[in-house]
């Protein structure tokens, strides 16, 4: 590497990065759908799709879409289950040279513990990201991540079980998302990653039917954005736990206001159905924006959220 | 399959709200099966954010692909006014396509509006078997002149809902007509068009137990394969609960998905 | 009136409007600014600028900022106080032949008394609008509408002071937005409207401010019309009290996705800022809508969300 | 005030990332004084989603307004691709304009960059006046030519920052040494620009007594005094806390505006 190029290294607690850039959950689904676009280890990360102890068929379509500048999407956590995941997707990750975080969600505190449990000792696999927006069956449905208290257990659970990093994904459909990332935090979170989707709906006016067979999904895309920024600059401040942005981002710019605001890296979702290359033009434009700066590692760019109006 | 800057090389209306437009990519071309399709982005902007999906419906020289589309909505609608010259990103060749199948095979293509698209491409590239093509409009001025396909020689007969040229009434009205007077020979069926359409086709070929293609449609975010957003449901026949017609499709054989609740 | 025409009146409880179209708070000054470019008279409603007991000065500039499909403002409830409202601003709307409502807001729950008391026994004022929104600064600085008992008291203390439909609108930065509208229902409210602006920020990465003087702000526009859809559906099916929704309209087409979730009237915001004749254009698309479906009366129209799938 | 569709006259490039844009509207032009501005839709659909403000520059013929604009985002970007002959819905004439001085009076107009547009709009109004135009760019290429305007007469002196033309240095330079150069008569100035050089003019013309009014920008989000986005704030001289760019200006007499916190 050029001794000239900017240093685009983090760390996120115990974690390090070779640069910010991670592609968000559900977004990029095992990784090696993109393969064949570009050098994925040039990424920052992978989060890959959300995994369940067993297999999921997922909702009934139509799943997804699209709103003004955004789009929603009731996927309903399809995926392969554990057990398939370590047979077909796992070794094939290993042979990446780019840090790979699984994302998980469980029905119940036990499944969560399972899963935690379940990618224990195993390599390839750098930290687990736990998603707490799905509907809590046990209790009446609302997701776990909208209680302090049960999102603190399932970090608990999680962080007990594991012997990885632990990042829970915090829910933006909270009154106060400082709550949620401060119990995480005093779980045992090494970190906290936000914004999941905002809860939305679209209605067909001809048939009038909802447009989602699933009636409501998750808005994700730019329209997101501004809420997405204003919640990590919250939590930033709140917890001492390193915080993971995104919701919206497109480009390089929308990737400079997490970090500006405190976001240690960032995940970019619904860019790579846009843009595929996504993931990796925001990278190089980081590049570049640190030498036109002459900022010489990213890290001095994090948290620089100035104040002063003149 | 690549992702890149294509050039539009033409893009003019051939009929009522239809459009054919030609793309510039040696890429594209050297992967394309008939049945794939492309995923373009339609505007720079951020609305409408996400790409469109388009069978890629023939291809001409060695190096331009053609897209045949109808104006429904605002990405179609802001493809329409896309310049010759202007470059788009298009994603492709994506998705499996049609089977082919043994040459001297006598096969029927059954199109409904703008469910043509495909299947032009794939009677060229079957240009030297028995074809006969059925296509279906809902009138006259809808239909897709397809001199430029090189198509000659091909049987072809036409429907119209209205009545305003060719059978009146539904191209599947062919289709049985054909299948039921022609008992020797089995044919093979590939057909695209409308739900309403296809489903009719699936029941006819599988009442005579004729083995039948369709390719289909869904809202999809990434065809990629990446964000399980083109769910279509299965039948009993398969051990999965949905395909992604992104990527196990769009062509799927008619009896593996399931007509009632697709 | 032809007698083909479709029948566009609705009831909002105590109150009947010409048709369900409500321009909303903040976005349609006090009426007389969109006066020079159509008839007022053909709306169904107007509801004036938040109202403070005071007048405020509102924020530091920059006060708005556009964003992918919406904005961002942080006015802070610039407005010219109770009495010049009543001395300069209600006589030339009591000329008006359409339903005026005034959106009031205190800075504490007395203030929203005073308010009430402040505009009870005048003509003209068909019905007060609460926004909760503001932040509560007796309690912390989170808004009045982001705790069902707080919300709940401040409703019981306008319709105490007040002899009009009080319309309590709720803000949708909250994790149930049905426990508000309960709440507020409970504490004799004769409506509820949603949604008030979702809370946002963006940062200008150049000078690493944040792009409004405030910080964060409400966002609004099309961006936000899923979460406003779904807010609206949950609500109609929680409370017995008439809804009116809102969020993102830009269109006739977004109107009836409102109003077929069970909205009985919709409040055009943004949408005034991008076409100022929007409010005319949905009614007379509704019109033809309604024509062209063989729908006789609006009402009809109302709560007719199908959930069969085929 | 009208909001209208308005045709494309022309929309033509005139300096590096400049462009002159003639509408049609009888309307707008019946009620137009200089300073005054219009909001224009740049694209139909919802990205970029709000108006941008324009000054207008001048009048042709008696239907066409003009609009000079400066490329610098997504929406003047869209703005910049439009064709003639396309329609764009236009809302104006908005605010309040310049008050012009008794006929006879010397008029200094200082402009910076595109902040020229609404001083040759009002420089077409003060036709028989004594005006001197100085207006400063940063490169000799932005310079607007305004041979169009119908200017001549009129002294002109240039500045840009990089000395590729004329006076090499701030334009407020040269309104310094004019207002310095000649005592006798007490000029009346207006300017637009960017806000550093605007606050040096008020600085400059409050130094000399001289009066001066100015045009600002500021984010406008309705332009017609309905969302008071748009504040600026005032000086102790006034007796409230903000102006309403769209309303109480886009030009105010620059000693109503607090230029340390505007
Ligand atoms: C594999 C495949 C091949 C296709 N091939 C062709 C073709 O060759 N020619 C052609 O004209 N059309 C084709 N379509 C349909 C085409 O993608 C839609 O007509 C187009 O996306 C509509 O976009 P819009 O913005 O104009 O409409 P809108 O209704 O405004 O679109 C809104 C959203 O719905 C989606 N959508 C709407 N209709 C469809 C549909 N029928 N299928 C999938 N998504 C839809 C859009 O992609 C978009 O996300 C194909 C679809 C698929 C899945
Ligand atoms: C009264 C008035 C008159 C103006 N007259 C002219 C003129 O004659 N010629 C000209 O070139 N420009 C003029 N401007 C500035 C012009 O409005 C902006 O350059 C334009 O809005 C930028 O839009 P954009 O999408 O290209 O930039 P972006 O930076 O992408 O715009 C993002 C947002 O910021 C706003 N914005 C950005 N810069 C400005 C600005 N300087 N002033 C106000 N809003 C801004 C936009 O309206 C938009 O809402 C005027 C501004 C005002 C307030
Ligand atoms: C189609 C789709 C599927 C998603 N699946 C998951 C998931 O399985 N687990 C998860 O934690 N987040 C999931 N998300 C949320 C994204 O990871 C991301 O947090 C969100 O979309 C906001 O970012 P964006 O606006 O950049 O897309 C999904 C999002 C989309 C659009
Ligand atoms: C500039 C601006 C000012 C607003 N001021 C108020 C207000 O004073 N009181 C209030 O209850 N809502 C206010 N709102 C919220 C709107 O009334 C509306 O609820 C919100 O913008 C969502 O609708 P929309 O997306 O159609 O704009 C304001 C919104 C905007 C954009
Ligand atoms: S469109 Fe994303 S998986 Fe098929
Ligand atoms: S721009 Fe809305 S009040 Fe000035």
């Amino acid at each position: 590497m050029n001794e000239n190029q900017p240093d685009l290294k983090v760390r996120i607690g115990p974690l390090e990065l070779k640069n910010p850039v991670l592609t968000a959950s559900g977004t990029f689904g095992y990784g090696r759908e993109f393969s064949g676009l570009f050098d994925l280890n040039l990424l920052g990360g992978i989060v890959v799709k959300g995994l369940s102890l067993k297999p999921m068929a997922g909702n009934p379509p139509p799943r997804i879409v699209e709103t003004p500048c955004g789009m929603l999407n009731a996927i309903g956590l399809a995926n392969i289950g554990l057990d398939l995941f370590l047979e077909e997707k796992l070794p094939w990750l290993k042979t990446l040279d780019t840090t790979v975080i699984v994302n998980i969600y469980g029905h119940s505190i036990d499944e969560y513990g399972a899963l935690a449990a379940g990618l224990k000792g195993l390599d390839g696999i750098a930290a687990i990201e736990v998603n707490i927006s799905c509907p809590n069956v046990e209790q009446g449905g609302m997701a776990f991540g909208t209680n302090p208290s049960v999102s603190a257990q399932v970090t608990e659970t999680v962080v007990k079980n594991s012997d990885k990093p632990v990042i829970v994904k915090l829910s933006p459909n909270v009154t106060d998302v400082r709550a949620i990332a401060l119990a995480v935090e005093k779980a045992g979170a090494h970190a906290v990653s936000l914004i999941n989707t905002l809860t939305g709906m679209a209605i067909d006016i001809d048939s009038r039917k909802p447009k989602l067979a699933n009636i409501f999904g998750g808005l994700s895309g730019p329209a997101i954005r501004p809420v997405a920024v204003y919640m990590v600059y919250q939590v930033v401040r709140s917890v001492k736990i390193p915080v993971i942005g995104g919701g919206g981002i497109m480009d390089y710019r929308d990737a400079l206001e997490f970090l500006i605001a405190g976001a240690r890296a960032v995940q970019i979702g619904t860019a790579n159905f846009v843009n595929p290359e996504a993931g990796v033009e925001i990278i190089n434009d980081l590049k570049e924006f640190c030498i036109e700066k002459g900022i010489e590692k990213i890290e001095d760019i994090i948290g620089t959220l100035c104040f002063t109006r003149d | 399959m690549t992702e890149q800057k294509t050039e539009i090389i033409f893009n003019s209306q051939v009929a009522s709200g239809t459009f054919l437009m030609g793309m510039r990519s040696p890429e594209i071309i050297a992967e394309a099966a008939p049945g794939q399709f492309v995923m373009i982005r339609v505007s720079p902007g951020l609305d409408p954010i996400l790409r469109r999906p388009f069978s890629i419906c023939g291809i001409q020289r060695d190096d331009i692909f053609l897209v045949l589309y109808r104006v429904i909505g605002k990405g179609t609608l802001a493809l329409s006014r896309v310049t010759q010259g202007e470059t788009l990103s298009v994603l492709g060749p994506l998705g499996r396509g049609f089977n082919l199948p043994e040459k001297g095979r006598k096969a029927i293509l059954v199109s409904g509006g703008i469910g043509i698209a495909p299947l032009i491409f794939l009677a060229q590239k079957m240009h030297d078997m028995d074809i006969l093509f059925l296509s279906g409009y809902r009138s006259k001025k809808e239909i897709v002149p397809v001199g430029w396909a090189g198509l000659s020689g091909i049987k072809t007969f036409i429907s119209t809902d209205d009545g305003t040229i060719g059978h009146k009434g539904p191209i599947t009205d062919l289709l049985e007509t054909d299948i039921s007077g022609s008992s020797h020979e089995i044919p093979f069926v590939f057909s695209c068009g409308p739900l309403p359409m296809l489903k009719r086709v699936a029941e006819t070929t599988l009442e005579h137990q004729i083995p039948c293609q369709v390719s289909v449609e869904t809202h999809m975010a990434c065809g990629l394969g990446a964000c399980q957003g083109c769910a279509v449901r299965t039948s009993s026949q398969v051990n999965r609960t949905y395909f992604h017609v992104c990527q196990d499709g769009p062509v799927f054989d008619s009896r593996s998905l399931d007509w009632k609740n697709l």
